[in-house]
């Protein structure tokens, strides 16, 4: 085994990626979640939460703000582990199937280097009515951002970058 | 036995490297953390950190097996 | 004074309609509710969201579904009083810009004939904070719901249609 | 005086139409219903219906002055 001696925030390391369906994206059934190093195309993800069952689509994204914690911000660099960021993002989406009755879930997070307004995590929940649909969606999205092995390096406007490790 | 380590965020930068595959008497991750952890200045304490082998999350007083994929993963920032 | 009178779940008599932007929406500040007659451009809305200041951001969309309360429904009507109901619904986005720390706010209903699959109502809600963009979607949706002057007729597989006047 | 009346939903399909205009000695909403209620056979009750009054929510015991639009409000179901 030779990893990529390569240190910095573009490397994405996959060792044992998982196989993948037609959209490249690892499956839970009818939904899924991905990691993805380019960018997020929101409304082909929308139509695949349709069906003719599900009254109520929840969808929530995660943009580049131009500040954090009162410091300016140009960009982010996004690092996952996207072996087990997929595995954990799985499980959640499963979880949240198993808690809520909710038709489909899709949610994909960002790697890589994104420009202030470009989507880093987008989350979208179907449901055959919307109470189901707005706590799931809430519930992947909370536990994406708690649980799932992403890291978020800041590009400040004054110069310096940094990683975020909340809880410090 | 040999293990290989992968290294994010801000264990990557202390490192200096993505990953490494170090040779290591530490029986467990716990052993192996602070092994790691004085040769590259590592300044999370492990209850801070989790700890995966390979590709699933596991506890610190798992024994490690000759080859295995060894992280450990600091706060995650996703989102 | 003389209304149309026609009798039927396609009219929509506007004796007072507001002064609108060049959207044709009724505006409140950078936020607008309005009704329409047409089918929900959901890219389009979703595109009034984007801010650089705006992190996060939660869309709602009901649709048409194929069954309500255990009868198969191949179609939807909505009428609505539009002149109130644009002004209740503009009240409604108000109340969530006081109660939520968000940035923009665009709720749209559709009224006339809909079809299986088509969007009846969509709103979305932009904020540096995914907390508040989540509550003040689902207040949003959750008192226009309860509040604006809009009825749905339900067209029903088997062949007849009646209006849903909930707590009958 | 002159009232012009506006029926949405079930109360436009038992009037028979989407609006009139009545010639009625009724002072308030209350007493209008209750005369519109007996020509048309509404079925509703006035504690589920909601009052508006040219363009905007009233109460039911609110003074009618000639040529105002009357419009009695049954349940909505939008969403």
């Amino acid at each position: 085994m030779e990893p990529p001696w390569r240190c910095g925030v573009r490397l994405v390391w996959q060792p044992l990626r998982k196989q993948r369906d037609s959209r490249g994206m690892a499956s839970t059934g009818p939904s899924v979640f991905a990691i993805s190093d380019r960018p997020i195309d929101v409304t082909r993800l929308r139509s695949e939460l349709e069906s003719h069952a599900a009254g109520a689509a929840v969808c929530f994204e995660g943009r580049v703000r131009d500040h954090n914690d009162g410091r300016a911000v140009h960009g982010l660099s996004y690092q996952a582990y996207v072996e087990l960021a997929e595995a954990e993002g799985a499980r959640i989406v499963a979880e949240a199937h198993d808690r809520y009755a909710v038709e489909r879930i899709v949610c994909v997070h960002r790697i890589g280097e994104l420009a202030l307004g470009d989507v880093a995590v987008w989350a979208g929940v179907s449901a055959g009515h919307r109470g189901a649909a707005f706590d799931a969606c809430r519930y992947v999205i909370d536990e994406v951002k708690a649980r799932v092995p992403i890291w978020k390096r800041e590009h400040y406007v004054e110069g310096a970058s940094e990683w975020l490790h909340p809880g410090a | 036995m040999n293990y290989r380590l992968l290294y994010f965020a801000s264990l990557c930068d202390a490192a200096g490297c993505a990953g490494e595959t170090i040779s290591s008497n530490a029986p467990d991750a716990r052993a192996l953390y602070a092994e790691l952890a004085a040769r590259h200045g590592f300044a999370f304490t492990p209850d801070r950190l989790r700890v995966a082998v390979n590709g699933a999350f596991t506890g610190w007083d798992t024994r490690l097996a000759d080859n295995d994929e060894v992280v450990f993963l600091p706060p995650v920032s996703g989102g």
